[in-house]
């Protein structure tokens, strides 16, 4: 088979990790917490997805897409203003935070299976099962929409973050939180803004793979590889998440020939050790 | 040449943060049994210095020597043990620890029982116990605290988690205390009480480096200022001496220019 | 120093105070111990079986507690060292024929070298490690799936050897019940005193503020080390019981679930706490027992338990527990 | 007229006396009933309740059983506890369960011990039996069983001459494909190649390009419904086109949804083929199911109800030859000779495994399709 087609698939199983990347690191710099649970919201955001499309059949897949991320991150933000925000104003420990998080996701995932069932779901559209050519090779349709996704958020995310007061005011209060306060920015609500933020771009990924795959209430596991490649890529820093996702979803599609597949997960978490240990802030990090 | 009671040298120590250099050939000398200032506006440098003479940051160049011994490279609970101790800009203590219990983790050097001792010890274990309480009572009552000392430290006023640092750093018993701007945060009657303590300390052999704002404070107390700005070093005398010196002034209140206009400024503050 | 009479009689009083905290903690041990003892052994039957299993995941929960809620370090890999005391005492039982108590000793030991292995990785910064603890359980859970020779792979172990301790076996559920509960009760009282005093207040003063810990004189990387050492000897310990507990050893007792059980009894329990350690694990193993119709909301409610504890008891039941009893001795007063 | 009412006095007193002899006999029944292999248990959960109902309606006549129901979320030491329960407290005569091989493999052992029969619906691990229990059987086939079958079908009437193995890595895909590899060594069909995969995988565009490179005849997997739908799924995507056997995936609903129309013309062997079975059991079976939930019921489901009559038919030779016990079901049940299930007819060999059809299917026109029943 051949390599161009491959590196394809990479690339879009990578643009998925990258977003639910992008959502660690965005949390990681607004609240200083590493976010278990978003995963967990990712698998929200596709079962919501799918109820979109089951209770509104005709409207088009692209439109799905932001209305379950519109309310996944109204469930963020309800998390992170009632869940999150007492434990990281009391000055909780990481221990701790991790420990809610950890929490939080259970919740989720063991409350989508109450709700959407045990057996995975498969959206019911035809965009699940076609296929369009690129160049010579078949891929499935929904590669595309992944990458333009995948390309509007990161624009639209590098536009809030340096042309709106709302993301100059987002960033200043993960930087500083003496400038914040002069901004009359309210810590909690920047917060929770930047968490429900994360939880959006998580449920569009989640939106955009189920196509490729089904949607189950453990989909949130996949965000433990996200989570490598945030840290990959250097947790934090956006662009390091997207290059991070990228890196791991090629890796992984290339590395499966090369490499015992029994050890798949291993495997993983073994580069990223090795990384940290030679590079200790990431591959996009900066010294100190 | 080094005079034989120097006890703490830096030379040309520098520390550089990716492109940015923190501290800049900073060269001090701190002689034995006097408090040392160490001034200069915000960023300039100060809170960096300490933590590399205490070993929390490692140094990119320069050496630090104490005692004659280079301790440049050395771990920071190294230092401590030969005799440097530290506080911090906004007190680190242990949050769900009573008063005691902090000050008494001062002592930790002091106290020979190791992991095994602890489990399986009992005699030794009790004897060693009840020394390193009494030894952290006697540093609460120089601070005055002693009777908060079933308090738990999340519960005391800000001016008292100060002088809990200030008693658990004098429990190691160093030769060499640093302290980060030990009044900020204090009223002036605390402000004075904290003086009175440290020139007390100072009488019986202890010596102290300064991170101040407090101008009055540092001017009152120090035998001698460094000062810095944007990492390096642009003053260094008797108070008298940095209080006149037109490059100090120039450091915290602009141009050369407004010199005699700063100049009162800075003897305002002293004032104050 | 000059201290008149007064002054040094009062500060005999104030270390009869500064030592009623540890007569406390003798004091729950004392009922949690009598508690563990009596209980199951009394009622018998079921509930023996059940305190068999509360004494395994309360050993391991107390090797937990002690690294995380004692010193800080997160591990979120807790289950792979119990899995790897496990294969260790039951593989050196079936291969060699080693009594019980050298094998027991050697899980100890071999979860204690592979925790210190993993505590090689405290260079990585804070957040960094935790979840290099994760991958750390993942690789090890599959290494006992793959390593087929060694392991038996997912198949798992069967064939469990009876426990034989100087010539007497050990085949009763009471007679594993003694074992198990010597064992807790014995490293039970060797935390508390570990707890007390200087070591103790080292790792307690490493969790709640590793800079500050340093600028005293702690030695707070070796101190990590030392930490993470001996939790994960101590899940060790525990996870060589676990096998002739259920006759059978598979890997799938040594998943990232379990690890995440273990942190959930020791939050609910009350992180820092060793008797909440103890507690914790009690509930978690007891109460679904209670709640076998609500058998799908399990997870779901272990969830909502691991964030309403920490939101609502931040330091657990235990903490809770103590907060009463201290609110009740200042009104006693 | 007094011969007469002595005869009547006789039988009230008779069925006095029954009625109050008649017992509830309590069973455990155990399986994932939550978790991601929730529906094995809960299918054969609803099969085995159905069966009950029947049961307790004359079947024993007087006596009934009691269905004590636990959920083992797939964990062996969840599975482990639950059992000893049953037979601690609720003093179970017998256990109805285990559907995942872990589960069942740690619950094995407590039943050994406590010397309570368990009978399983749908273990297939050939372990299980290996260890000579004797008592735990089950009426699923042993994963040799499916194995070596399956293997045969290719060979003798696909007439294939090469297979690649696909593999779950764990004990429910390893046994199945060791086995397998042994008869194709034994029956002249070359194996092209292994590949075990992690149970997590979701991404198999890397291995299937490998198989595809090694053109085999057929591509054989032993895994779950989940990565058979992928497989079908990622294959079509990249226009490879082998015939792909998936096992008891076919049977699944949602095995044909993830795949979607590439499910097409894939072959699979069931437990158990609704509408397979020509007996009368497995034509009642079948229309009781529809009149009751307006569907045919599930492989799951079928195997679920067959463990039920196995244990009942079993209790009821055991309480004709003198009594009802723990000892005397387990005679029975590895007494079972040709009983006549709802999924065809059930023998218990001396060694616990189970002689049963197993229906070989194929997907045509997204629905299962009878290839061949085998025997």
């Amino acid at each position: 088979m051949n390599l161009s087609l491959q590196l394809l698939s990479g690339l879009a199983v990578g643009c998925i990790y990258s977003l639910v990347a992008v959502g660690f690191s965005m949390v990681y710099r607004a609240m200083g917490l590493v976010n278990f649970a978003q995963g967990d919201l990712m698998m929200v955001g596709a079962f919501v997805g799918y109820s979109i499309i089951i209770s509104a059949p005709a409207l088009p897949f692209w439109l799905v897409v932001p209305f379950a991320a519109a309310l996944t991150a109204s469930l963020g933000y309800v998390i992170a203003q009632s869940a999150l925000w007492p434990a990281i104003q009391r000055g909780a420990s990481q221990t701790y935070l991790v420990l809610l998080t950890l929490g939080i996701g259970i919740v989720l995932s063991n409350g989508a299976r109450l709700i959407w069932g045990a057996n995975p779901r498969v959206y019911p559209i035809p965009l699940t099962h076609e296929t369009i050519r690129v160049g010579q090779y078949p891929v499935p349709a929904v590669y595309p929409l992944i990458g333009l996704t995948m390309v509007v958020l990161i624009v639209g995310l590098h536009l809030l973050f340096t042309r709106t007061w709302l993301g100059l005011a987002l960033r200043a209060a993960a930087d500083d939180a003496q400038t914040a306060s002069i901004m009359g920015v309210n810590r909690r609500f920047a917060s929770a803004a930047s968490f429900a933020l994360a939880s959006g771009i998580g449920a569009a990924a989640g939106v955009l793979y189920a196509p490729i795959t089904f949607v189950s209430a453990d989909m949130g596991m996949l965000g433990i590889k996200a989570f490598a490649a945030a840290v990959l890529g250097s947790l934090g820093s956006i662009p390091g998440s997207v290059i991070g996702g990228l890196v791991i979803g090629i890796g992984e599609t290339l590395g499966g020939q090369l490499v015992s597949s029994e050890y798949q997960d291993s495997l993983a978490f073994l580069l990223m050790i090795g990384i940290l240990l030679v590079k200790p802030t990431g591959l996009m990090g900066k010294r100190g | 040449m080094r005079s034989p009671e120097v006890i703490l040298t830096l030379r040309e120590v520098t520390r550089r943060f990716g492109g940015l250099v923190a501290v800049n050939k900073l060269s001090m000398d701190v002689k034995e049994a006097s408090i040392h200032g160490l001034i200069g506006p915000n960023g300039a440098g100060k809170s960096t210095a300490f933590d590399l003479i205490s070993g929390l940051t490692t140094v990119s160049t320069g050496e630090i020597c104490f005692r004659g011994e280079a301790i440049t490279h050395m771990a920071p609970e190294a230092r401590v043990a030969s005799g440097v101790c530290r506080t911090f800009q906004t007190p680190k203590l242990f949050d769900e620890m009573t008063v005691l219990d902090v000050v008494a983790t001062g002592r930790h050097l002091h106290n020979s029982v190791g992991l095994w001792g602890s489990m399986f010890s009992i005699g030794r274990k009790r004897r060693e116990e009840a020394k390193t309480v009494s030894a952290a009572r006697e540093f609460l009552e120089i601070v005055g605290l002693l009777a908060k000392e079933d308090a738990p430290v999340a519960d005391l006023s800000y001016g008292d988690r100060r002088l809990v640092e200030i008693a658990r750093a004098l429990a190691t018993e160093p030769s060499l205390l640093l302290l980060d701007e030990v009044t900020s945060g204090l009223n002036p009657v605390e402000t004075a009480t904290v003086g009175d303590l440290l020139r007390n300390q100072v009488r019986q052999g202890l010596t102290i480096v300064l991170v101040e704002h407090d101008m009055k404070f540092v001017m009152g107390l120090c035998e001698r200022i460094t000062v810095m700005n944007y990492g390096s070093v642009i003053a260094d005398g008797s108070p008298d001496q940095i209080a006149t010196d037109p490059n100090v002034i120039a450091a915290y209140l602009g141009s050369p220019k407004d010199g005699q206009r700063s100049r009162r400024a800075l003897r305002s503050e002293q004032l104050v | 120093m000059l201290r008149t009479a007064k002054e040094s009689l009062s500060q005999q009083n104030d270390f009869a105070s500064a030592t009623s905290q540890n007569r406390n903690d003798w004091i729950v041990f004392a009922v949690i111990v009598s508690i563990l003892w009596s209980v199951p052994l009394s009622l018998g039957g079921f509930y023996l079986y059940l305190g068999l299993a509360v004494a395994i995941y309360a050993i391991s929960a107390l090797g937990l507690q002690t690294m995380v809620g004692l010193a800080g370090q997160l591990s979120l890999g807790h289950a792979a060292f119990m899995g790897i005391g496990a294969y260790t005492s039951v593989l050196l039982q079936k291969t060699l024929g080693l009594p019980f108590l050298v094998t027991l000793a050697a899980a100890g030991l071999t979860a204690a070298a592979a925790g210190l292995l993993m505590a090689q990785l405290i260079r990585l910064s804070g957040v960094y490690f935790k979840i290099a603890t994760f991958g750390f359980g993942i690789v090890v859970h599959q290494i006992l799936s793959n390593w087929t020779a060694l392991t038996g792979g997912s198949a798992g172990v069967r064939g469990i050897p009876v426990i034989s301790i100087i010539g007497f076996q050990v085949e009763t559920r009471t007679g594993l019940f003694v074992c198990e509960a010597l064992t807790l009760t014995l490293i039970y009282g060797l935390l508390v005193r570990l707890s007390h005093g200087k070591i103790g207040r080292a790792f307690r003063a490493i969790g709640q503020n590793e800079a500050a810990a340093r600028s005293v004189g702690i030695p707070v990387p070796r101190y990590r080390m030392i930490v993470i050492t001996l939790g994960c000897a101590i899940a060790g310990i525990a996870g060589a019981y676990l096998p002739h507990l259920m006759r059978f050893l598979s890997p799938e007792s040594f998943t990232w679930y379990e690890s995440l059980t273990c942190l959930i009894m020791i939050t609910v329990g009350g992180l820092g706490s060793l008797p909440g350690a103890i507690i914790g694990a009690a509930v978690l193993i007891v109460a679904p027992e209670y709640l076998r119709d609500f058998a799908q909301y399990k997870m779901l409610a272990f969830g909502v338990l691991l964030v309403a504890s920490m939101i609502l008891l931040p330091k657990g039941i235990a903490g809770a527990g103590a907060a009463l009893s201290r609110r009740k001795r200042i009104h006693a007063r | 007229m007094v011969l007469a009412r002595i005869g009547i006095f006789a039988t009230l007193l008779l069925s006095f006396a029954s009625s109050a002899m008649a017992k509830d006999f309590p069973v455990g029944f155990f399986g994932p009933l939550s978790g991601p292999a929730a529906a094995y248990g809960s299918e054969s959960l609803a099969g085995a309740q159905l069966a009950l109902e029947e049961i307790n309606a004359g079947y024993l006549g007087s006596d009934k059983i009691k269905l004590i129901p636990a959920d083992d979320t797939a964990s062996p030491g969840v599975a482990a506890q639950a059992v000893q329960r049953m037979i601690d407290i609720d003093d179970v005569v017998a256990v109805v369960g285990g559907s995942t091989s872990a589960g069942t493999a740690a619950a094995i052992e407590v039943t050994k011990e406590a010397k309570v029969p368990q009978l399983s619906p749908l273990a297939v691990d050939s372990a299980l039996t290996l260890a000579n229990n004797p008592w735990f059987a089950r009426i699923a086939q042993s994963s040799t069983t499916w194995a070596e079958r399956t293997a045969e079908w290719l060979k003798k009437d696909k007439g294939a001459k090469s297979v690649y193995l696909l593999v779950r890595n764990d004990n429910f895909g390893i046994p199945l494909a060791d086995a397998f590899e042994k008869k194709a060594k034994e029956i002249g069909l070359e194996l092209k190649g292994k590949i075990a995969y992690e149970p997590t995988s979701r991404e198999f565009r890397p291995t299937l390009a490998t198989v595809a490179s090694a053109k085999p005849d057929y591509i054989v997997l032993w895994g779950y419904y989940t990565e058979a739908g992928l497989m079908a799924k990622q294959m079509a995507e990249m226009q490879i086109k082998f015939p792909f056997y998936v096992g008891s995936a076919i049977g699944i609903d949602q095995y044909r949804e993830i795949a979607g129309p590439s499910a097409e013309g894939t072959y699979g062997l069931l437990y158990y083929l609704a509408g397979s079975i020509e007996t009368d059991a497995g034509k009642k079976f079948v229309q009781k199911w529809n009149e009751r939930y307006h569907r045919t019921p599930t492989q799951y489901e079928g195997m679920g109800y067959d463990a039920m009559y196995v244990l009942a038919d079993a209790m009821k030779r055991a309480a004709a030859k003198g009594g009802i016990s723990k000892q005397t079901i387990r005679d029975e049940i590895f007494n079972t000779k040709a009983f006549q299930g709802a999924t065809g007819p059930i023998t218990i060999l001396s060694n616990g495994d189970a002689q049963r059809p197993l229906p070989m299917a194929e997907l045509v026109d997204g629905k299962v399709k009878l290839d061949t029943l085998l025997k």
